[in-house]
């Protein structure tokens, strides 16, 4: 028996979010995509949404549970790269619709595939590490800036691939003159086994050795690190913290200001972002509208998917910097700038100025 | 009151006292404890405990739940739960046994990962015969788990180095040396785990069509059972058993009567081991199909209260890994239906494996009673 | 090298702590495996009172991060009483109940920070952010070549742990309460014939080993992350068994254990760093101090002598 | 006389069994009074409530014509009683001067501030103390150091530190030598006349005729006569006690021995500190003979014993049981060669505790047919025979037969239990080793019958005594070890009960 036959008919869309082991609430990139539920439930009041998470992490177990729960509901959000084996489930209940964030479904062998019931979304990572290049580049008082990442996957590289190419636009046409710090025992080695430079952790959960870097890094002259690290990056913003001001960090993903917070200071210089809560909203939108279709996307400035934060009291960027990185947005929207990133072709070392 | 006490009591003895399967009364006194327990829980946080539970059985396929997506079933939901509980019974026996020789195996995970690294690299990978890869799998699961297992009971024995803190070091040394060849050799991008398995070396029959269903089936489930009675019958009838029995009682007095303790320490430990490595290859080439890179599995540490709350027995361990996977695996069915946190269900465990540590309490505190109630 | 030992110190300081309350437990005869647990609730309670007293008091967050310390022993000593009541009470297998208490922690501190964050502060996280823990520099002492760097930007938590410790060293060596705990450990009915309350001594010395773990995980807390996170549970608490087993369940020498953990660990990354390994190496460089503590154990460890009755349930009836 | 302690009707219940029985009985001011009874007669357990170790169930104790509630030691401390405990109170890794003021620490204040113990003054006194009572220690030395002599002295002096009136002995001589005991007992009666009171449970009955004023006759929990000493006979005394007439002397008839069984060469022994053992014995035992060693207890007897079983290694020498070297074998392979063991410790040792009784008795066995097939599977119905056979055949009392938990019996059908599997073993060479510890005469009289008629058997014995009584009743050879090494093997008739005890002194060395 088809599983629409036994549903009730709906008021309004039923909604799970399925998260892996930080939850819907760990103030970052769960819980912006939680956020876009629950600004669509505020405006649909009918709609239910209702939050589950996988605790391990692993991918088997994260499939499963989506499984567990699939009867139950009309759209399933699932977040995370853990997910991007839906691919099978999705085609045995055509009737679900599933938002895929920040990886593509794939089938039963691994292969990328589109499905009509499933929206997958992934962000143009190259582009938020730009404007962070950018806006290092032009706060940076040493002349010494740095990123740090996790393990050298693709969505990291893009980040540090776009940074480095937003201090080298920064150089070549903002005036600036502004060194990359890499630590070379840090190097990351990506998918392919090429050496990507970079400073990684190694892991996205060590606090621990983030912190190590973020010292070996300030030892080095450093003022300003991009972290896109995960639960690692804790471990950089400690180090900045204890800093007394001297570092500053660049937060990825969400706004990560409340996380900066030390006295009445703040170690976050802006936040780079992956506008995710809105592409959900817009999703769930048109699933409500019956204009739903099946895609994967790669989301770019062009539809304000990336980009930084500029609200006033959330960061502590110059005027003056705003502004630029502002002409720079423009830019990248209209494609002028196309930042280097780990799969497309280039390095930010080739990066060319038009 | 008086009278309502001694009621209590009386209860109290029926549960624990004396008397045939005292140890089994005492562990589904302890269940029905947390069970309660689990019930108040679910009370402070305003949901109906009953709806709670029945969810549970119905996430784990004991029950049927209102409605199944596509080509899933309740049979297919409890097909699953057998799945996931393979490697715990495993895990469980692997526990007891090296309890029964006063060894405590804290290394379950970290022997977990090794077998199924080792499994992963020297099989998963290839294009062997799905018959002849399985069976790969398993002896080199059960291998390099007895190896291992033969390297903490030889340390244990020859420098007389504390069990606890061995397992403890190759825990954390297992755990990152796979890390490091995962992340340096066997990564898979974008699942950031190591390269799935080919279906051939997987020990389950994942996604094996059934009529219209999808089932996983457990290849390995009936061996776990096997190993339940065999490990039974080792201990109670067996030569071997004794000794083992009889080690773990007393080393000096088997070592007087003519055993020899060492050996009977290093082959516990390497039955150990095995069961430890069948338990890691039927859960990454099993119910997974990969290896999350730094992550000791917490289902080698869950074994130990999970043995615990079995006894030790081998029976006792299958039935008590069964109970702790209908928990585990109904968790996601039931947080998604009562909209609760799925820590309660881990809160439930954990409280039900607190009640069956004090086991003991219960069973002299009934006998205390039964005693004052004879007297009286 | 100052990076070594000011970062090797900043880690064996809290290890040796959390040591020191497994010293404590284990003397007096309970083994105590739930020491990871124990720190990580510590931390957890630490963090809450930090949260809500900031959250209420506002103000000079300094004198909060110092109470937040006695806090954070306060939430160890009442994991650890369940622990007490386990072993000594409910006469529970020691082992057992400390891998049990493991798990709850775990389970408890990620369900109560949810639940409290959500509920109380409307936020939904399972983090309490916490503030930079203060820093010291003394003046002419630091100057010493290679030594100063004992005395240069240090955590002043590093101080209190100094003297927590030399406190609590004190207590059992020379105190008739260190006497009796130490009886306990090697033969509990001496103790009980000699007028002392046996259960008494052992609780409370499982309560103190709550308190020091508390401590020494929020002082992690602290220089690792500046928040309080489920990330606590990152195996330190094993570690500091490790150490005191190695320091053969005596203060002066599981220090020394403490320090070589923590300057193999601070070390390892200025090696790699040093020889410019790629980053995948880091893996290797962490299994260094696990490495070196088998290798050590194996040369050491016939020496090694538990207390006598470690483990032991203590029955006054039985002989 | 005045009566200082009065136990007033008094019950004590443990599962399963009632301790003590309705107890009545005073003990005068500045008497010696001896308590004497069968294993598990209750002497132990109505000493310990006396002590606060435990509390009774019914009845009410009177201490100097006060009723009181003696609920822990502190409080018994409080009112001046002591105790020595059959099994040592001590901390094996502190100093004697701590385990002595454990409880009562003096103090003082280091900088005037840090209360620490003060140990310099207590390390004096305990000095002061040793020397008055002439109970010779070292203060600093460390319990785990000190001959087990000393434990009992330092278990003396810990009363005695604490002004103890009423001083309470529980089988105090049952692990010294007979110099040692001859001198304890001085100690005691100048206890005594220096006004204090004692209470002494002992299952040696001329200890009792010796130095006791009056004696308390317990037999299964209940009180059964108290006698002046004086005018009662030895033979009266066990009759009540045991509740049947005891033979105190065994009839041995004089046999030739037979052919060797086991020879010792040179045999020497180190510990893991590297001292020396034992160091080069020679001997050998032949059928029929019983060759027993004499020795203050930790002079090597023991370690001489487990060499041979194969239970610790040995530095040099040969080992040859009926003519086969085993000097390398195997424990088992000893086991099999011929070769029965009764250990010293019954419970760490001799036992598995948590094995029921048939598995005990099996456990030599167990490996072989007809309890294993050949393809290593337990034969329980074997099993239950043996244990059946064995448990009918050395009347083992039990509550469950094959199936008791060995834990829960007592001490004397513990000893039986291993006394019938090493018998049944049919082994030429059997070792005894402190046969009849912590015994009732009864009990042990049942041990000196089956170890004569073993003799008479023709199998070989060595046995291994500290109580100099027995090795003179029993041997047909006595050899005498001192600081590890053999002072003297001659017939047992040749020497003299003061003989032996001076050259287990160390007194009298042979001239070769
Ligand atoms: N802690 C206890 N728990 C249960 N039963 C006990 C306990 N202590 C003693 N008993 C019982 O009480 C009886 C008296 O024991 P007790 O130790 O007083 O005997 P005893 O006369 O001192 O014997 P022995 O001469 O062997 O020392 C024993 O038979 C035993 O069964
Ligand atoms: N804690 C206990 N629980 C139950 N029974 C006990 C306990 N302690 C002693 N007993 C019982 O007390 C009785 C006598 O014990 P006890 O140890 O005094 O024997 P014993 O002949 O004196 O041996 P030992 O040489 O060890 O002193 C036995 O029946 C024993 O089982
Ligand atoms: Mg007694
Ligand atoms: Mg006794």
């Amino acid at each position: 028996a088809g599983a629409a036959e036994t549903k009730p008919a709906a008021a309004g869309l039923n909604i799970a979010i399925i998260t892996t082991p930080s939850g819907v609430d760990d103030g970052s990139f769960n819980q912006d995509n939680y956020n876009g539920i629950l600004a669509f439930v505020k405006n649909h009041p009918t709609a239910k949404a209702t939050a589950i998470r996988e605790p391990s992490g692993d991918v088997a177990a994260a499939l499963k549970a989506a499984a567990d729960v699939v009867a139950e509901y009309d759209v399933l959000v699932c977040t995370g790269f853990q997910f991007a084996g839906i691919g099978e489930l999705a085609m045995e209940n055509p009737d679900t619709k599933f938002i895929l964030v920040d990886t593509y479904p794939t089938d039963a062998k691994g292969n990328t595939v589109e499905l009509p019931n499933v929206y997958a979304m992934t962000f143009a990572e190259q582009e938020s590490g730009f404007f962070a290049g950018v806006a290092a580049a032009l706060e940076t008082k040493t002349n010494k800036v740095a990123v740090v990442n996790g393990v050298a996957y693709p969505s990291n590289v893009n980040y540090q691939y776009g940074f480095e190419t937003g201090v080298i636009y920064a150089n070549k046409k903002l005036g600036t003159n502004v060194q990359i710090v890499e630590l070379p025992s840090r190097a990351g080695t990506d998918v392919t086994g090429a050496n990507v430079g970079g400073n990684y952790a190694g892991s996205f959960a060590d606090e621990a050795t983030g912190k190590v870097i973020g010292q070996q890094l300030f030892a080095q002259g450093v003022d300003i690190i991009f972290v896109a690290a995960g639960a690692t990056g804790n471990g950089v913003f400690t180090a900045a913290k204890e800093s007394n001001g001297r570092l500053k960090v660049i937060g990825c993903d969400v706004d990560q200001w409340d996380d900066g917070t030390v006295g009445s200071g703040n170690i976050i210089l802006t936040s780079v972002l992956k506008v995710m809560s809105l592409n959900v909203e817009r999703v769930l939108n048109q699933i409500q509208e019956g204009t739903f279709k099946g895609a994967n996307m790669l989301l770019k400035a062009d539809t304000d998917s990336t980009g930084f934060v500029k609200k006033a009291g959330r960061n502590q960027l110059a005027p003056s910097t705003i502004q630029k990185l502002d002409e720079a947005y423009a830019l990248v929207q209209k494609a002028v700038i196309v930042p280097a990133s780990n799969f497309g072709g280039f390095t930010p070392e080739q990066f060319k100025v038009n | 009151m008086l009278k309502r006490t001694s009621l209590i009591k009386r209860l109290f003895i029926l549960c624990c006292g004396k008397g045939r399967h005292q140890l089994l009364r005492t562990s589904l006194f302890c269940i029905v404890l947390s069970l309660l327990a689990g019930i108040i829980l679910l009370l402070l946080l305003g949901k109906n405990p009953w709806e709670a539970y029945r969810s549970i059985l119905q996430g784990a396929g004991i029950l049927a739940k209102p409605r199944y997506a596509g080509r899933k079933s309740q049979l297919t939901d409890f097909m699953s739960l057998l799945n996931y509980t393979t490697p715990m019974v495993f895990a469980a026996l692997s526990v007891a046994v090296a309890l029964k020789c006063g060894i405590f195996n804290i290394c379950v995970s970290g022997i977990m990962v090794f077998s199924g690294f080792m499994a992963t690299v020297l099989v998963g990978y290839s294009n062997l015969d799905p018959f002849v890869a399985k069976i790969l799998v398993v002896l080199i699961g059960a291998l390099s788990g007895a190896l291992l297992g033969m390297l903490i009971g030889y340390l244990k024995h020859r420098f007389n180095m504390n069990e606890v803190v061995v397992a403890i070091m190759l825990n954390y040394i297992i755990s990152y040396v796979v890390s490091f060849f995962i992340q340096t050799r066997f990564i898979d991008p974008i699942t950031r785990q190591s390269v799935a398995v080919t279906q051939n070396a997987r020990l389950t029959l994942f996604d094996y069509p059934v009529g219209n269903l999808k089932m996983e089936i457990a290849l390995v489930f009936p061996l776990a059972i096997f190993a339940v009675f065999a490990i039974k019958f080792v201990l109670d009838r067996t030569r071997f058993g004794f000794e083992l029995k009889a080690v773990g009682s007393n080393s000096k007095a088997s070592n007087y009567a003519g055993i020899q303790v060492g050996r009977a320490v290093v082959f516990t430990m390497i039955i150990s081991g095995a069961l430890a490595g069948l338990a890691g290859v039927s859960y990454y080439l099993g119910s997974n199909a990969s290896i999350q890179p730094r992550v000791l599995p917490s289902l080698g540490f869950d074994a130990i209260a999970v043995a615990l709350l079995g006894n030790t027995s081998a029976i006792g361990s299958f039935f008590a890994s069964l109970l702790v996977m209908i928990f585990d695996c109904g968790t996601t069915y039931m947080s998604s239906r009562m909209q609760v946190l799925r820590e309660i269900a881990a809160l439930i465990t954990s409280i039900l494996l607190l009640f069956s540590a004090i086991g003991i309490f219960f069973r002299n505190l009934a006998d205390r009673f039964q005693q004052e109630a004879e007297e009286v | 090298m100052n990076t070594i030992i000011i970062e090797g110190l900043s880690f064996s300081l809290p290890l040796f702590i959390i040591a020191i309350g497994g010293i404590y437990s284990e003397g007096s005869g309970i083994t105590n495996l739930a020491l990871e647990g124990l720190l990580g609730f510590g931390a957890f309670f630490g963090g809450l009172s930090y949260a809500i007293l900031s959250r209420t008091f506002g103000g000079d967050p300094t004198v909060l991060i110092y109470a937040s310390l006695g806090f954070a022993m306060v939430g160890g000593a009442l994991l650890a009483l369940l622990h007490a009541l386990m072993c000594i009470k409910f006469k529970a297998n020691q082992v057992i109940s400390g891998v049990v208490i493991n798990m709850l922690s775990v389970a408890l501190t990620a369900f109560l920070a949810n639940q409290i964050n959500a509920s109380f502060f409307g936020q939904p996280s399972n983090k309490f952010l916490l503030e930079v823990f203060p820093k010291a520099t003394i003046p002419l002492l630091s100057r010493i070549p290679i030594l100063g760097a004992v005395f240069t930007d240090f955590y002043t938590f590093e101080l209190i742990i100094v003297v927590v410790a030399l406190f609590m060293a004190y207590v059992l060596y020379k105190t008739p309460t260190g006497m009796h705990i130490r009886a306990c450990g090697d033969n509990p009915h001496a103790l009980a014939a000699a007028g002392g309350n046996v259960q008494k001594v052992r609780f409370w010395s499982v309560i103190a080993s709550g308190a020091l773990s508390g401590l020494g995980g929020m002082c992690f807390a602290y220089s690792i992350s500046t928040t309080f996170s489920p990330n606590i549970y990152m195996g330190f608490g094993y570690l500091a068994i490790a150490a005191y087993i190695f320091g053969s369940w005596k203060i002066g020498p599981t220090f020394l254990a403490c320090i070589l953990f923590g300057f193999a660990r601070s070390g390892g990354y200025v090696l790699v760093q040093k020889l410019s390994l790629p980053s995948s190496y880091g893996d290797l460089v962490l299994t260094l101090p696990y490495i070196v503590t088998l290798v050590l154990l194996l040369f050491f460890s016939s020496t090694n002598k538990p207390p006598r009755a470690l483990g032991e349930v203590y029955d006054q009836a039985k002989r | 006389m005045e009566n200082l302690v009065e136990f007033r009707h008094i019950t004590k219940r443990f599962p399963g069994i009632v301790a003590n029985d309705d107890i009545s009985l005073s003990v005068r001011k500045g008497e010696i009074l001896a308590i004497l009874g069968e294993n598990g007669a209750g002497k132990s357990t109505l000493m310990s409530m006396l002590f606060g170790m435990y509390t009774p169930d019914e009845g009410e104790i009177f201490i100097r014509g006060k009723a009181e509630h003696i609920t822990s030691p502190l409080v018994a401390n409080e009112l001046n009683i002591g105790m020595v405990h059959q099994h040592f109170m001590l901390v094996e890794n502190q100093t004697i001067t701590e385990n002595i003021i454990m409880g009562i620490e003096p103090k003082k204040r280091k900088f005037g501030l840090f209360p620490i113990v003060d140990l310099q003054s207590s390390h004096e006194k305990v000095q002061q103390l040793s020397m008055h009572y002439h109970l010779e220690v070292n203060p600093r030395d460390t319990i785990e150091d000190v001959p087990v002599s000393t434990r009992q002295r330092v278990e003396i002096l810990k009363m005695l530190y604490r002004n103890a009136e009423i001083l309470i002995f529980d089988e105090p001589t049952a692990v010294l030598t007979p110099q040692e005991i001859e001198s304890l007992l001085l100690i005691i009666k100048s206890l005594r006349d220096s006004g204090k009171t004692i209470i002494l449970i002992t299952h040696k009955l001329d200890e009792i005729k010796k130095i006791a004023d009056r004696c308390a006759i317990l037999c299964k929990g209940r009180l059964i006569d108290v006698l002046e000493v004086a005018t009662t006979s030895v033979q009266h005394m066990s009759a009540l006690m045991v509740g049947r007439d005891v033979s105190l002397t065994l009839d041995k008839v004089e046999h030739e021995k037979g052919a060797e069984v086991l020879k010792v060469e040179n045999v020497s022994v180190v510990s893991q500190d590297h001292i020396t053992l034992v160091d080069s014995v020679s001997f050998s035992v032949h059928e029929g003979e019983i060759l027993a060693i004499a020795g203050v207890s930790g002079n090597g007897q023991v370690e001489i014993a487990d060499a041979i079983a194969g239970l610790i290694p040995i530095k040099s020498g040969r080992i040859l049981l009926q003519g086969n070297d085993i000097t390398t074998a195997s424990v088992r392979k000893r086991i099999e060669a011929g070769l029965s063991y009764i250990p010293e410790d019954r419970h760490a040792v001799g036992l598995i505790l948590d094995f029921n009784l048939r598995e005990n008795l099996c456990l030599k066995q167990y490996y072989r047919s007809p309890y294993s097939n050949e393809r290593g599977i337990l034969q329980h119905d074997a099993m239950n025979e043996l244990g059946n056979t064995l448990i009918e055949a050395f009347d083992i009392r039990t509550s469950k037969g094959n199936d008791t938990l060995v834990r829960s019996m007592s001490g004397g059908n513990q000893q039986k239990a291993i006394i019938a599997r090493e018998i049944n073993l049919d082994s030429k060479l059997i070792m005894f080793v402190q046969p009849t510890r912590g015994l009732d005469v009864g009990a042990i009289e049942a041990i000196h019958t089956r170890i004569n008629s073993l003799r008479s058997e023709g199998k070989a014995i060595l046995l291994i005594s500290l109580e100099l009584d027995e090795v003179l009743q029993l041997a047909d050879t006595i050899l005498v070890m001192y600081n590890g090494k053999v002072q003297t093997i001659r017939k047992a008739n040749e020497l003299t009960k003061l003989q032996v005890g001076e050259y287990m002194m160390g007194v009298h060395v042979e001239k070769n």
